[in-house]
């Protein structure tokens, strides 16, 4: 979206008092059941949790708190640990996408950093150590493009709306919903300051914060009575910090939902592939890539989850072709002339004419129809009487039912992602299996000279070009 | 007499390099020499010189790779021309087949499955892709020389897979164009410890800087006038020079103008300077915004280019074919594409992005300055490679179009210092800085023309 | 009168009042210790206290931090920084000292030399060994050779080795006897962490081991360190005598900008 | 906390096109208590670094410097060319402690006294803990900035110190926040021009590249992440930039007061500001500035504030869509593009009427 679509969606958004849909239909897949849903509240700049908040926001959540999270026991995590495997494992035997809403991306970073912490230390329990594999595939599936199973509440309304503040203050996800879901006969946008100055980012309030600071020097001078109900005060300020983040957590939620969107028509491939990847990863403890041949992968992998989720995009939502077309990665076309020698055979030809002014497409482009039928690489491009003319070669679609006939008139896009993962897993095997000394290892040095120097290779060439 | 004498040592410097190459990477066993290139400095040309002398004169079994489809089949068209009797291979993808008048060529053997390549003397040439997704099917060693044309261009991720094919390799590539887009985490990438996503020569360098790397000191494209605004600016690392001479590299014109601003930067190209910018008065647009006055300048300024006959002075009166567009926007192009149909322009003046535009030349070039009308600069914009690639096309001269304010939006830039990940390169910064030097030059020599 | 005249008198004034007091107290503490000695002599011995610092409630009023830090330097035998010397006092003694007594003792003892009441040692800092500075948070004693207060480009390490041998040895042998072994033992655990083949590892203290490798250490490092230090010492000893305890003066190069101001000031 | 030294050079570089920031920089003001005598009101939002991060700044850096800085030699004696057991420390920290009106001085006088040896060839230690620069903002005598390095490293190739922060923000996987690169980039830059500005006092001003390194956390415990090495040109420039606007204001100050001594609350009105975006997140004042622009383009973010003009106002915008004749060119131009822009909304120019009704 360009600045002015952008300013345009905002004095809008700020003359109606409420935030302005963006999207014709829904980027996320309707919630799969159950869900698990995660608030913690951490420790200022140690990115500890303190205390978290967690289950089936549906229902009653389960609330862990640590009165002295520096410290090396992790014990009060087991309740939390067992919560997400129990989830992992029920959302494994049902086969089913699995679904993590956090309330924004702070609460990520403290989920990350769990998954940090535990998954290789040797002084926690298995439980969890699982725990912190899990929290890093958490993560890790966030980074995907088109993701299906991390839901970040306020990225994804972000996503979906806009509002009628200054884009850095939709950062708060309690100024965000002031506009997302106004408070009646109240300006949004004062609602949205007063937010503001509550931090919405998995911390105590600021005077809650201090107190709680203060008690846990008291909580640490002993077991006396004194000691305990510094503790005590300690729970029950965290607690209810951390049933605030899970209210603001399901206010998002359903704010969200709220939007009343269709849901994209293109988020199949996408859920399936989160749930491979995401089910993959929580249910096996992995390491980080950092050997060329798993980062080459890694980089591939998320090259094609970009594409997915950009052919989902401009195929499922009106707005995002529209932005597309305009950059001349989806364009309207006619078919004008079919050649297909003998029917539902390869080599078939297609014959496009379109008027639009913005393409993007020379000869090599694939292109393929808005509804998937059909897909085709350009094999020449010209321009008569005003128009430009494609002549593509279909690869996919060759079916007497599938083939365009004449007449046809659809939106054609250059989104067109292909699978070559298992191809590219045996090149990447095979390089691992050669490893070249160039790649794997470091700093390799020539084994100095052979042959004869006293050949002149450049008369040589010369004398060989002559000769031709 | 002393521009004769400097054309006259760089091309002897030329020759020493290019004889150094052929010894660094034929009779010295470096596992991987890497060699940069100014634009126009023969690549290509070195490409062929080293294939033929390792194929013919060595017997040796020689890949060769390029990034994109129509490079390679350049690379064949090339080889063959220059070396008729060289055996040449060329490994295609199965859905696309090589254009014609490859497949017509009796001396090259077109063929999709690896295992259907023959072995022996000769020269295999295909996409680094290609050859990738081959690697299951060959053996290590089973050339004894990689060359990767164009290796700035490939991301290190697409060339690490296939260097165990050889025992030795040969990288050539213009550092200072376009990198390599790779979409995902950038930050994540960068912080690893093997940067798959960075250009293929220079990951290769970091991770073994003790490997030989030569630079081709001469342009054999670039008039000298535009070498010393295009090198400071955009090659800061890499000395070069114009080899031709400047009697070689005149624009005339066969009728005269109407003496308007047009007109003007025109005349500047022919007295002599090669890069002149023709701008229209500041106005703030979008960044994807259409500017239809740019457009209509920019082809305004192709239209009198053939209405006063220009000339390459002793070479030809140029056609549409010999006059290039540039855009960094599709959608502009596009425009600029109408406008020119509406001036009587034909489809033969090539316009498109820099993306496309990197390898080929025009003898002149019509550019719109990538900060044309911005208020905010931004990464794309301030990309150091796209100017380059824009300003680096031309035998005889480019025309910069766009709108004036561009010292302005440069002076009120305000640098990011957040988004670039710790520890790497800025490349928002090199640009900035390339575009600030680019400009402040052209100011100071009067070739700012104000309409 | 204008306000910058009315300023200059409260600071003379706070200034003087300020001497009073240090003088004041510089009295007291001798009347303290002279009892303290008193009362050493008629309590019973106490074998394990060597250093005369009781964990015992009996009495009630604490020792002067100047003789517990005096007594701290005797232990350790090195020059030491205020932050070790807290912690020291903490495990060694149970005495909870405070950062910011380091900076009046500093202030104390220099009142005390230039008062003409002489003491018999001063606590004082290290010097730098080119122009002889003070290393303000370094202590010392002044019955201590100068070149044992001279910081040599290589003293840092050499202070480093010192205390963790002598943390070692006194968690090894004193270890009952502390306010808190325990956290003697983490106080030299956190010392030989950053010898050379050490690995931290919870709850394990390799004391012995710990001391023998700061020992090896300093048997190869010190000599050289103690000549460029002895060197030093010869030049510094030129110096009046009150610098060779409290270091060089420096004057400020120049004045300050104005401090932090609320609202409404501006610069002169 | 006060608005000064290099946390007010970051901020201005920030925002230079604000001269009532810099000028708060200038004088050096307490932001609560300027915004009291501003407003009227206390500020109703949170202000200040939280104990918790104060205290793992402070635990980080001192697990860094205990033990002769045992952990800053080992990261940096190898990036640096130097044997990390013969590192020479000299901690300023431990030398010159005490209140900041006498210790910086003090510090900077032996900072000072380290880069003459090093210029006369004389032996100087490898690392310096909390050295002292000063970086002049004028050509005055007190026109200058205290600036502090967390340390500053003797590079061995290059003959001259490299200033160093080390930062408690944790890495994940080696890969830090934007937001906190940002602040210690900028640092940085202040540091470097500052050990510049010192060096030319010695004649080694040409060695001083505009490079810093920077010791970051990892997520376990203390533990340092692997040093980054960081060529900050641009941060280097853009507190140049600082530098020269709070220059300018000094200026523009001593003229507001040239006819009576007005303190700098009472001269708001008077010193242009320049809202944007950024000043949501870094300044004091910002919702105050946002209310005297109420309404106009600028509430709606720097994008709005470009396109529209930043004093544009909205109810003119939303009275052009409504089919009000444009004024100026630039408003015709302006409704031509917003009716593009509302077709990639999906919505036509009725559509807009109706939705402003």
């Amino acid at each position: 979206m360009n600045a002015t679509t952008e300013t345009l969606g905002r004095v809008l958004a700020c003359h109606q008092g409420r935030a302005l849909p963006i999207r014709s239909t829904f980027a996320l897949s309707e919630d799969p059941s159950p869900v698990f849903a995660i608030a913690p509240i951490k420790m200022v700049a140690e990115e500890i949790v303190q205390a978290i908040a967690f289950g089936d926001p549906d229902g009653p959540p389960q609330v862990v708190t640590r009165w002295n999270p520096l410290s090396r026991d992790a014990g009060d995590l087991e309740i939390f640990a067992a919560a997400l495997n129990d989830y992992v494992e029920a959302v494994a035997r049902g086969d089913q996408l699995p679904r993590f809403w956090l309330p924004h991306r702070s609460a990520l970073t403290v989920v990350e950093l769990l998954g940090h912490r535990y998954r290789t230390n040797q002084m926690a329990s298995d439980s969890l150590r699982r725990m912190g594999w899990q929290c890093r595939a958490i993560a890790e599936e966030a980074t995907y493009g088109g993701q299906q199973a991390v839901a970040i509440a306020g990225e994804i309304l972000r996503a979906h709306v806009l509002t009628g503040q200054a884009p850095i203050k939709d950062g708060h996800l309690g100024a965000l919903l002031a506009w997302v879901a106004p408070v009646a006969g109240r300006d949004p946008a004062e609602v949205a300051d007063e937010q503001a100055l509550v931090p919405a980012s998995g911390v105590l309030e600021r005077s809650i914060d201090d107190r709680v600071e203060g008690l846990r020097r008291e909580a640490k001078r002993g077991r006396g009575p004194v000691a305990a109900r510094a503790r005590a005060e300690i729970e029950t300020r965290l607690t209810q910090g951390a049933l605030n983040e899970w209210e603001l957590l399901l206010e998002a939620r359903r704010a969200f939902w709220s939007l009343g969107l269709p849901e994209g028509p293109g988020l199949g491939p996408l859920v399936a592939e989160s749930k491979r990847r995401s089910l993959y990863r929580l249910q096996q403890d992995l390491n980080p890539p950092s050997r060329p041949h798993s980062l080459a992968r890694l980089v591939d992998d998320h090259e094609y989850a970009a594409d997915l989720a950009e052919d989902a995009d401009v195929r499922g939502d009106l707005h995002v072709r529209e932005l597309a077309r305009r950059k001349g990665r989806a364009l309207l076309a006619e078919v004008v002339r079919v050649e297909q020698p003998r029917s539902s055979r390869r080599p078939c030809y297609v014959t496009l004419r379109t008027t639009q002014e913005v393409l993007r497409v020379r000869q090599g482009t694939a292109l393929r129809d808005i509804g998937g039928r059909v897909e085709g690489r350009v094999e020449d491009v010209w321009e008569a009487r005003g128009a430009t003319l494609l002549r593509l070669e279909l690869t996919r679609g060759v079916q007497r039912s599938r083939v365009p006939v004449v007449g046809d008139v659809t939106d054609w896009v250059d989104t067109a992602p292909h699978d070559l993962r298992r191809r590219r897993r045996e090149v990447h095997d095979a390089m691992q299996a050669a490893a070249s000394p160039l790649v794997y290892d470091q700093g390799v040095v020539g084994v100095g000279t052979s042959g004869s120097p006293s050949v002149d290779l450049l008369a040589v060439a010369e004398r060989l070009r002559r000769g031709a | 007499m002393s521009q004769t004498v400097t054309t006259v040592s760089v091309v002897a410097r030329d020759r020493d390099v290019r004889r150094r190459v052929l010894e660094t990477v034929l009779q010295e066993t470096h596992p991987a020499v890497v060699v940069d290139s100014p634009p126009g400095a023969g690549k290509t040309h070195l490409v062929e010189t080293v294939v033929a002398t390792a194929a013919h004169h060595l017997r040796m079994h020689v890949g060769v790779i390029a990034p994109r489809v129509e490079q390679v089949h350049d690379l064949v068209r090339r080889l063959r021309q220059g070396h008729p009797f060289l055996p040449v291979q060329l490994l295609h993808a199965r859905g696309r087949l090589p254009d014609p008048d490859i497949l017509a060529d009796p001396g090259v053997v077109s063929v999709d499955r690896p295992a259907n390549l023959r072995r022996g003397p000769g020269v295999v040439v295909t996409t680094a892709a290609k050859l990738a997704f081959s690697v299951p099917d060959l053996q290590a060693g089973q050339f004894d020389l990689l060359v990767c044309d164009e290796s700035y261009q490939l991301p290190w991720k697409d060339l690490a897979p296939v260097l165990h094919l050889a025992h030795r390799h040969l990288l050539v590539g213009d550092p200072g164009q376009l990198r390599p887009i790779v979409r995902g985490d950038l930050a994540r990438y960068e912080a690893a410890r093997h940067k798959m996503h960075w250009a293929a020569p220079r990951e290769l360098l970091r991770q073994n800087p003790n490997l030989p790397r030569l630079q081709l000191p001469a342009t054999w494209r670039l008039p000298q006038d535009t070498v010393e605004l295009v090198q400071p600016s955009f090659y800061p690392d890499l000395s070069f020079a114009s080899a031709v001479a400047l009697a070689d590299r005149q624009l005339g014109f066969g009728a005269a103008g109407i003496g308007d601003p047009v007109d003007a930067a025109l005349d500047q190209l022919a007295a002599g300077a090669t890069l002149v910018g023709l701008l229209l008065p500041a106005r703030p647009l979008e960044v994807d915004e259409v500017d239809d006055e740019v457009a209509e300048l920019a082809a305004h300024v192709v239209a009198r280019l053939l209405e006063r006959a220009a000339t390459w002075v002793g070479v030809r009166q140029l056609t549409e074919r010999d006059i290039g567009y540039v855009d960094a926007h599709v959608a502009s192009n596009a425009r600029v594409r109408a406008r020119l149909r509406a001036a009587g322009v034909g489809p033969a003046t090539m316009t498109t992005t820099p993306e496309i535009w990197q390898g080929s030349q025009r003898p002149m070039m019509v550019a719109k300055h990538t900060l044309s009308g911005l208020a905010r600069l931004d990464g794309f914009a301030l990309d150091p490679g796209r100017l380059c690639v824009m300003t680096s096309r031309h035998q005889l001269g480019v025309i910069l179009v766009g709108r004036d304010g561009v010292a302005a939006a440069l002076e009120r830039h305000q640098h990011d210092t957040a988004e670039r990940p710790s520890g790497t390169e800025d490349a928002q910064w090199a640009g900035w800085r390339a575009h600030h030097r680019l400009w402040t030059a052209l100011d100071t020599m009067g070739r700012l023309i104000r309409i | 009168m204008d306000s910058t005249e009315d300023l200059t008198d409260t600071v003379e004034g706070l200034k003087a009042q300020r001497e009073e007091l240090l003088r004041a107290r510089e009295q007291i503490e001798m009347v303290l210790t002279r009892i303290d000695t008193q009362l050493d002599q008629l309590a019973p011995p106490a074998p394990a206290e060597e250093h005369g610092e009781p964990s015992s409630p009996a009495r009630s009023r604490p020792r002067p931090l100047r003789l517990m830090v005096l007594d701290g330097l005797d232990d350790l035998g090195w020059m030491t920084f205020s932050r070790q010397m807290m912690l020291y006092l903490r495990a060694r003694y149970g005495r909870d000292v405070s950062p910011t007594r380091f900076s009046s003792l500093a202030k104390d003892e220099i009142a005390a030399f230039t008062s003409k009441r002489p003491r018999s040692v001063y606590l004082c800092h290290g010097l730098v060994h080119d122009r002889g500075e003070a290393v303000k948070r370094l202590w010392g004693r002044s019955d201590w050779p100068l070149e044992q207060r001279v910081v040599a480009p290589t003293t840092g390490r050499i202070q480093h080795l010192k205390l963790t041998e002598r943390l070692c040895e006194i968690a090894r042998t004193a270890g009952d006897t502390a306010a808190d072994s325990e956290m003697l033992r983490f106080l030299a655990a956190d010392h030989a962490k950053d010898l050379p083949g050490v690995k931290a590892r919870r709850g394990v203290f390799e004391l012995e081991r710990w001391q023998d490798i700061a020992l090896e250490l300093l048997e190869e490092l010190e000599p050289r360190d103690r000549e460029r230090r002895e060197e030093a010492a010869e030049r510094l000893a030129r110096l009046p005598e009150e610098q060779q305890l409290f270091g060089v003066p420096e004057g400020p190069l120049f004045p300050l900008p104005t401090p932090g101001r609320a609202a409404g000031g501006r610069p002169s | 906390m006060t608005l000064s030294s290099t946390r007010g050079l970051v901020r201005v570089s920030k925002n230079p096109d604000c001269h009532l920031q810099a000028a708060m920089a200038l004088e050096r003001v307490r932001e609560p208590e300027f915004y009291r005598s501003v407003t009227g009101t206390e500020y109703p939002g949170e202000y200040g670094e939280r104990v918790s991060a104060r205290r793992r700044g402070a635990k980080f850096e001192a697990s860094l410097r205990q033990n002769n800085a045992a952990g800053l030699r080992q990261v940096l004696g190898p990036l640096f060319g130097w044997d990390l057991d013969s590192m020479a420390v000299r901690d300023f920290g431990e030398e010159v402690p005490g209140p900041p009106t006498t210790m910086r001085t003090l510090r900077l006088t032996r900072t000072r006294r380290i880069l003459g040896d090093l210029a006369a060839g004389r032996e100087v230690p490898q690392l310096l803990i909390q050295p002292q620069l000063a970086l002049p903002t004028g050509s005055g005598p007190r026109q200058l900035e205290f600036v502090s390095p967390d340390f500053m490293v003797l590079d061995s190739a290059a003959g001259i110190y490299v200033p160093g922060e080390e930062k408690s923000f944790i890495l994940r996987d080696n890969v830090a926040e934007p937001g906190d690169l940002d602040l210690t980039r900028r640092q940085a830059g202040a540091q470097i021009l500052a050990l510049r500005a010192e060096s030319r006092l010695v004649g080694l001003a040409d060695r001083v590249a505009n490079r810093a390194v920077f010791v970051m956390a990892t997520p376990y415990g203390m533990k340092p992440a692997p040093p980054v090495v960081e060529q900050l040109d641009a941060a280097v420039y853009e507190i140049e930039r600082a530098v020269a606007t709070i220059a300018t204001v000094r200026e523009e100050l001593a003229m507001l007061r040239s006819t009576g001594d007005a303190p700098l609350e009472f001269l708001v009105d008077e010193i242009p500001t320049h809202l944007q975006e950024e000043c949501h997140r870094t300044c004091i004042l910002a919702a105050y500035c946002e209310a005297r622009q109420a309404d106009s383009a600028v509430v709606l973010g720097d994008g709005a504030a470009d396109l529209l003009g930043a004093d544009m106002r909205l109810d003119r915008v939303r009275a052009l869509l409504q089919g009000a004749p444009p004024a100026t060119a630039e408003e015709r131009e302006l409704v031509a593009r917003l009716t593009v822009a509302g077709r990639a909304l999906g919505l036509e120019p009725d559509d807009l009427v109706r939705e402003l009704a």
